[in-house]
């Protein structure tokens, strides 16, 4: 007998009933659900069935292509998350990478790789700086992080794109192109996916992938990390600099996402863009997060599904279906994740019957009561 | 001091949505409840009331728009629903609840208006809120221009639901036991309180009042809806709820303020020593400042101490 | 909504041509650019009876798809990918090259290729319309005072203020020209504090060029009719008078609107256009400029608010320029926030 | 005899333990009833069922001779009940009068009629002789005071039948004194009160009767006058209790720890911890007595450098570590003890074999340039659980909080204890456990001080203080009232010292 469910068995559950919710509006709508598979397959390989059988890796490129950020961005919550931090502020911490990235790619000539290696970690120190402020005001006088992240998010917007259209050439809603040297874009990659805008950023998502995975459950200072994030107290009084902890999460979590506007302007894009409205990177990767458990090989399958998602909305758009279904369908699937605890109970009711000692439940709310602290307050 | 002048009643058109919502989060977290979904609620909310403005204008004439913020706040309340089953009864993290129905509500308003109006914005509201001007009041010098000639009425509104707001949380039992829930929900289940009562009502009435911002908000700044018509003003309202120290007065007040920061930048060329400045640096104000009134509170216990704390009677 | 999945194979028999448009992200009916476009396609579709698999359009939800669907839409074998505004330029760019079979159509954009149209619009001179019509409107209302908005400051919302400031002191010298900028095109409220602002200084009279967010304009404008002012909103893009109507109807079930004229954009014209030279073999690479002349751009013939000596002077100055009397230019001189 | 409530054949079980088996317990009008038990013996869950707290899982409630279904707060209250919880139930940033009418709020014109309120709350301070200000916010009050708010929320709705949860755990001895005054007084007036306490000294003071409970078990209900203390402490935990630990003579050696006139301030720069000196030498038990909140808790922190001490010095065998960060005092020979092993002591969601490393995780062996060492940290795991004879599902793998208090207690202690330290800070390490676990774990420490470790013991239990102690400090307001040796001192003594008598004062 099983003593909870596993999360990833919650994760699979909320993904599949995201899916249903799904079905259910479309079939309630007067739309063929058939819409959604075909959008799926096609969005996955490229199959179409009124070109039966023909294959397009391009879509394949593509979907991998809108995944990159959004794992980056799953890996910063989820980073956070595990030192006991809401990092609800990726979507400004993408920008300001974005931004740094494609300042130091045209402000700065330098030749080659070097040159985008240099974008790359600018982007990603840019971000970490975002996620320092909300860290450093956390640990040093506990304000809830997640109105800090908010609000960063939204200046952080403004402020990147001052800076954006300050730089030389810039229009209103975009810089020049990058030079060469600074992109992230393979010919290679493009030509295997026929074409797909698929980029170097994949060689950056892999490594931060195995980052993720390393630091957090080989390094010691990962250890203190978890210890931090799983009971402050604790760790601290067992000699963790658990305010240090804090802010560090909160740079590299800043820095991932930073990642992820790097590949986003210098392989997506090759440019800056001025930015009107959030473009959700930082709320995809809180759902990525969750889906993902919070586990590196869980985080990168949550976010090529939330990343295919993406690619699909167009493509049942164009069969008719309001494309706004992969929205509700994305949301839905974080709100059954945040239903955890109901999704668990409803199970147990209806699974067995017999009690057993389970004082790891109970115990597990107090926690988690800790843990979760915070909200809107100073 | 002319300008000034002229600028006060658009100010009081965004402060308006600001302070409403604002009002909203206050009933929320007063309870105990975190509610960062307002940006979603204030989207629903005002999508249903477009809707219900442009279908029912042939059949109410001018009195329309008024059925249409009902109808949004409504609408808003149930929305709200969610939030508090999710994080009262399914004990899930206020704050991942909350971001689910933020990215739900520009899923579900999009895919509506797309089903209902074939496009991704309304048409035009056929009926709008028309602007009045009060009477004598009106030509009080300074004051009657600047709150009671040709402005909104729906800034009375907000005024009037600030009032009983304060009322209803510092004068009369129901505000005490509001707040008992979000500083020490065991205190209030020792003294009989249905602490998750308490808490549906304020996610409710929170959602309620996001509803009718919304629905005020589409009205009263733009002629349709559409998925950008709320642009953050639900996580301004947060920030002027921290600003305001979560106090009803306060929220007026840093709502005005806040409505004036929206707007300035409209004026700053005609404002000596704002003129040249960026307009990214006008509109980065309200969140700026809501940090920086963070690390001035952060000493000072201001906010609710239970909020985003999830409630376990310790019964099943 | 309907329900067919149009997969039911759209083959060459069913379809003499086949056209995909794709959106920005405003949407298909922002009732501006990419609907005035997908209006020309669907006009062309309905002239020449074309089967409904035989045009689509994607929309785009972030920047990220342009790319995507312009390539999705050459995949699926469309003759002709049309996309509309100067965003989709670098994402052109790259699809035409892989694409060269394909046949592209950018409105309001360059792009250089072999197999790439590109429609521009002589915006300045409608524009230079509207600044005659504004400045004529107001000095009948006895003031001099006229108002711009645009979406955000660059090229391409610069060439219609530049119009706009010549045509309005051609026609009245003693003009007082207001100039703001919503710094974006769908902030509608920040839009309505500004046309209150222009108002309120005695503007009377405000051409807005800035996309949804002129919607705002438009909207204080209602407010201010409502109230029994008087002031007007010169539209843009497509006739804009029915989005301007506020009010009760009379009896003949008109309603009143503050929509003065509109400067017209026949986006649908270059769509329609560029379909036909398509299927008629007879596609023309390179820059195809839609001037007054080709009446690519204008003013509606129907404007129920324009007295008669202004539509005169609207016809005078249209011969004058398609005569090469009057030489609109392109650079616009107020700065934004500011008057002349 | 007329009972003013009657608790029959009660059970309560919360999934994986029966806090109540059956227990029945009566309580007499006008009488006060002592409920006795250790910790966990399930009374304060009793006393929430009570007070419709807790659902029971069987059993029934009569009140006044009336069955009671469905019992709820407010249904206590209108039945005249009235609790005063172990942890306080205050809103601190609410007013005493705010507190005291929250759920009863008197009404004027659809507004609370604070006045009417007001004038009631001092009505009845002043019957009591309570002293307490209507307007003050809780959060400016003493704890002594928040507790007379607590009392006049149950007089205020004029309960007859008043409980008290562990009243005295917080209060000086005069303050207990004084409880027991006005508890008098109470009863005097014909009200009820079922009191619990570990105190066996206040139930011979107050009460007429005393039920025992054991594990949940309801073991029996003596009539307090005719029975000696003994005998109770027999009966709570089912042995014959031998109130001396068996210990030898303590042989201290070099003193290693000398705390010098040192000053802690908490966040808020109140002086929590004053002017206070210490010696622990080598091989002796020092125990710190006080009264909860009297500033021991702040001793210990700045002693393992969670907090800073503003002047004087630590030293710990002759070197000053003030200045040093936790970690560098843990080399240097700290072992730390925490008072709530599942706040402070362990992290739950970790293995046991992580927790064993929690201070040592980024040492030789268990961690190499930063990596850590699984195989290590596996041996080290095992040979603690070995020896300290550690019980657990999954041995080195269980998740630590799937294991039992008990266990959780010693794994920590294995933990400290492996890692030989010169002073073992050792802060109320029996709270919670059942018999066997605290005889265990006082043989170690003693066994520990027997190797030549300097052990400093903090408890707010007295008993186990002077168990084992060799000397005994008495904390009183920060201020060290009294350094005394364990053979020249008792009970009542240090009872003095902890209420703010400086040794020699006495009279
Ligand atoms: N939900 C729960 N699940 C499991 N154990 C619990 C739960 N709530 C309380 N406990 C445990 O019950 C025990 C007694 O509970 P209680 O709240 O009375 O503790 P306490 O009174 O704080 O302890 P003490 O009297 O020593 O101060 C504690 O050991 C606590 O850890
Ligand atoms: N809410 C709860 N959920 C699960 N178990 C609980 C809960 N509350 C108490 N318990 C368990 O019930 C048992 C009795 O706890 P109770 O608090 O009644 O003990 P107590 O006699 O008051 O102890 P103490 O002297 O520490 O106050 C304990 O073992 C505790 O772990
Ligand atoms: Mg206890
Ligand atoms: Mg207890």
């Amino acid at each position: 007998m099983k003593k909870t469910l596993s999360p990833i068995k919650i994760s699979l559950i909320s993904v599949g009933l995201g899916l249903v919710l799904g079905l259910i509006i479309l079939v309630i709508s007067g739309y063929s659900p058939m819409v959604l598979f075909n959008a799926m397959l096609r969005g996955l390989v490229g199959f179409t069935f009124d070109n039966f059988g023909n294959f397009n890796l391009r879509n394949t490129g593509e979907f991998i292509v809108s995944s990159l950020p959004i794992i980056l961005t799953g890996l910063s919550v989820a980073f956070a998350y595990r030192t006991g931090m809401f990092n609800i502020g990726a979507e400004g911490q993408v920008m300001v990478g974005a931004c740094a990235s494609i300042c130091v790619a045209i402000l700065v000539p330098l030749p080659g790789v070097i040159h985008a290696i240099a974008c790359v970690v600018a982007g990603a120190l840019a971000g970490a700086i975002w996620g320092l402020i909300p860290g450093f005001l956390k640990s040093r006088y506990k304000i809830n992080e997640v109105v800090v992240c908010i609000m960063l998010n939204y200046f952080g917007m403004y402020f990147s794109n001052f800076i954006l259209k300050s730089l030389p050439g810039s229009s209103i809603s975009k810089t020049v192109i990058i030079p060469e040297s600074a992109s992230l874009s393979s010919d290679f990659l493009s030509s295997i996916t026929n074409n797909s805008r698929l980029n170097w950023g994949i060689l950056i998502v892999g490594l931060a992938i195995f980052a993720y995975w390393f630091i957090l459950n080989k390094t010691s200072f990962g250890f203190s990390l978890r210890a931090t994030g799983f009971n402050e107290d604790a760790a601290q009084y067992a000699g963790m600099k658990t305010k240090r902890n804090v802010i560090y999460s909160m740079m590299i979590a800043g820095a991932l996402a930073g990642l992820a506007g790097a590949v986003i302007s210098l392989g997506t894009f090759n440019m800056g863009r001025v930015i009107g409205a959030f473009e959700n990177y930082g709320f995809d990767g809180i759902a990525v997060a969750f889906v993902g458990a919070f586990n590196a090989i869980g985080i990168m399958l949550a976010g090529l599904l939330f990343g295919l998602l993406n690619v699909m909305a167009p493509l049942m758009q164009a069969a008719g279906v309001p494309k706004e279904i992969n929205q509700i369908i994305s949301a839905g699937i974080v709100l059954f994740v945040a239903m955890q605890y109901g999704i668990v109970l409803l199970l147990s009711k209806f699974g067995k019957k017999k009690k057993k000692p389970d004082k790891i439940e109970g115990d597990g709310n107090k926690i988690e009561n800790d843990k979760v602290e915070g909200g809107v307050k100073a | 001091m002319n300008l000034f002048l002229q600028m006060f009643p658009a100010a009081l058109i965004m402060a308006t949505p600001i302070v409403i919502a604002a009002l909203g989060g206050l009933f929320s977290e007063r309870s105990g409840v975190i509610n960062i979904a307002l940006e979603g609620i204030m989207l629903v909310g005002a999508f249903a009331t477009a809707t219900a403005t442009i279908l029912l204008s042939d059949t109410f004439g001018n009195f329309t728009p008024w059925i249409g913020v009902l109808v949004g706040a409504i609408v808003g309340c149930a929305y709200s629903a969610i939030h508090a089953f999710v994080s009262i009864n399914l004990k899930a993290d206020q704050t991942i609840s909350g971001v689910a129905l933020n990215m739900l509500s520009t899923g579900i308003a999009i895919y509506l208006c797309q089903l209902i109006f074939d496009g991704q914005r309304t048409p035009n509201f056929p009926t709008n809120i028309a602007k009045i001007s009060v009477p004598i009041l009106k030509d009080i010098p300074i004051l009657g221009p600047m709150f009671f000639n040709n402005t909104y009425p729906t800034f009375f509104i907000a005024v009037a639901l600030v009032l009983i707001t304060y009322f209803l949380m510092y004068k009369t039992r129901f505000g005490l036991r509001l707040r008992s829930c979000g500083e020490f929900p065991q205190a209030s289940a020792s003294m009989g309180i249905n602490v998750a009562k308490m808490r549906y009502i304020g996610v409710l009435t929170s959602g309620f009042l996001g509803g009718l911002a919304g629905g005020i908000m589409v009205l009263t700044t733009n002629i349709q809806f559409s998925a950008s018509v709320i642009h953050g003003v639900g996580f301004i309202a947060l920030g002027c709820l921290v600003f305001g120290k979560w106090h009803p007065l306060g929220c007026l007040f840093t709502g005005v303020f806040f409505g004036f920061s929206e707007i300035i930048s409209s004026y700053s060329g005609n404002i000596p020593g704002l003129s040249g400045l960026p307009t990214e640096f006008f509109y980065s104000i309200p969140y700026v400042l809501t940090i920086i009134a963070l690390i001035l509170f952060a000493k000072r216990s201001v906010g609710p101490k239970a909020a985003g704390k999830i409630y376990d009677a310790g019964q099943r | 909504g309907s329900s067919d999945d149009g997969d039911d194979s759209a083959k060459d028999e069913t379809c003499p041509i086949k056209i995909g448009f794709v959106t920005d992200m405003g949407g298909i009916d922002d009732r501006s650019f990419n609907q005035g476009s997908w209006e020309g396609v669907e006009k062309f579709a309905e002239d020449n009876k074309l089967d409904k698999s035989c045009y689509t359009f994607l929309e785009s939800k972030t920047e990220a798809d342009y790319t995507t669907n312009l390539s999705t839409l050459a995949d699926d074998g469309n003759d002709i990918v049309i996309a509309a505004g100067y965003l989709f330029v670098d994402a052109m760019t790259d699809v035409a090259s892989q694409y060269p079979d394909t046949k592209f159509l950018i409105i309001d954009g360059v792009v250089e290729a072999d197999n790439v149209e590109s429609a521009l619009f002589a915006a300045n001179e409608s524009s230079y319309l509207a600044g005659v019509a504004a400045a004529l409107e107001a000095k009948e209302l006895g003031s001099n005072d006229v108002g711009f908005i645009g979406g955000m400051e660059g090229e391409v919302i610069g060439a219609f203020q530049a119009g706009f400031e010549e045509g309005a002191l051609a026609a009245n010298p003693d003009v007082k020209i207001h100039v703001d900028y919503v710094g974006s095109y769908d902030d509608a409220g920040k839009a309505t504090t500004l046309a209150a602002k222009q108002y309120d200084a005695g503007v009377k009279v405000i051409f807005h060029a800035a996309g949804n967010a002129g919607n705002g304009v438009i909207k204080e404008a209602q407010t201010r009719s409502e109230a029994g002012d008087i002031v007007y909103v010169v539209g843009v893009d497509k006739d804009q008078y029915e989005t301007g109507e506020y009010g009760e109807a009379d009896e003949d079930g008109n309603k009143k609107s503050v929509i003065l004229t509109s400067a017209l954009k026949r986006v649908d014209v270059a769509t329609y256009d560029a379909a036909q030279a398509v299927m008629d073999d007879k596609f023309e690479a390179g820059i195809t400029t839609y001037t007054l002349k080709e009446e690519g751009v204008g003013y509606p013939e129907e404007n129920p608010n324009l007295s008669d000596d202004i539509k005169a002077a609207l016809d005078k100055a249209i011969e004058d320029i398609i005569a090469g009397d009057i030489e609109v230019g392109e650079t616009p001189t107020i700065s934004n926030g500011s008057t002349n | 005899m007329e009972y003013a409530v009657e608790m029959l054949n009660i059970t309560k079980e919360f999934p994986g333990i029966k806090a109540n088996d059956d227990v029945t317990v009566r309580l007499k009008e006008g009488s006060i009833h002592a409920l006795l038990g250790e910790n966990g013996a399930g009374k304060s869950t009793l006393m929430s069922i009570l007070f419709g707290l807790y659902k029971p899982t069987s059993g029934e409630i009569k009140v006044k001779g009336k069955l009671i279904e469905d019992m709820d707060p407010n249904l206590a209250t209108e039945l005249h009940i009235g609790m005063v919880h172990q942890h306080f139930k205050l809103v601190e940033s609410f007013t005493v009068t705010e507190n005291i009418v929250l759920g009863q709020e008197p009404m004027k014109n659809h507004m609370i009629d604070y006045k009417t309120a007001k004038k009631k709350i001092l009505d009845l301070s002043d019957q009591y002789g309570f002293k307490v200000d209507p307007d003050a916010k809780i959060s400016d009050i003493s704890v002594g005071t928040q507790q007379k708010v607590e009392i006049l929320k149950m007089l205020y709705r004029d309960a007859e039948i008043l409980i008290f949860d562990e009243p005295t755990a917080v209060l000086t001895p005069q303050e207990i004194d004084d409880l027991i005054a006005i508890m008098k007084k109470l009863v005097k007036e014909g009200k009820s009160i079922l009191l619990i306490t570990h105190k066996l000294q206040e139930i011979k003071a107050v009460a007429d009767e005393c039920s025992i409970l054991r594990r949940g078990k309801y073991i029996a209900t003596v009539n307090v006058a005719d029975t000696t203390k003994e005998e109770m402490a027999e009966m709570m935990v089912g042995r014959n209790v031998n109130f001396n630990v068996e210990k030898g003579p303590a042989h201290p050696g070099e003193v290693v720890l000398d705390v010098k006139n040192i000053d802690v301030c908490d966040e808020d720069k109140n002086r929590k911890v004053k002017d206070f000196s210490l010696q622990v030498r080598a091989g002796e038990i020092v125990g710190v007595a006080g009264v909860d909140g009297n500033g021991q808790s702040e001793l210990i922190y700045a002693l393992c450098g969670l907090m800073k001490n503003d002047k004087g010095s630590i030293n710990l065998n002759g070197e000053d570590i003030s200045n040093m960060s936790i970690k560098k005092r843990f080399d240097k020979g700290v072992g730390h003890i925490p008072e709530d092993r599942h706040k402070y002591g362990l992290v739950l969601d970790f293995l046991l074999k992580e927790n064993l490393v929690l201070q040592s995780y980024s040492d030789a062996p268990y961690s190499k340039r930063g990596i850590l060492q699984k195989d290590e940290i596996d041996k080290h795991a095992d040979r603690l659980i070995e020896i300290f004879d550690v019980r657990s599902g999954e041995g080195k793998d269980s998740l630590t909080r799937s294991m039992s208090g008990g266990n959780q207690q010693k794994a920590i202690i294995a933990r400290e204890i492996e890692r030989k330290p010169k002073l073992l800070l050792v802060v109320q390490p029996t709270r919670g456990l059942d018999v066997g676990a605290i005889e265990y774990i006082q043989k170690r420490i003693i066994e520990e001080r027997d190797k030549g470790t300097a052990v400093l013991l903090v408890s707010l239990d007295l008993d186990e203080i002077l168990d084992l102690s060799d000397k005994i400090a008495v904390m009183h307001d920060g201020e060290c009232t009294a350094f005394l040796d364990r053979s020249e001192t008792d009970f009542r003594d240090i009872g003095l010292y902890m209420a703010g008598t400086k040794k020699g004062e006495e009279s």
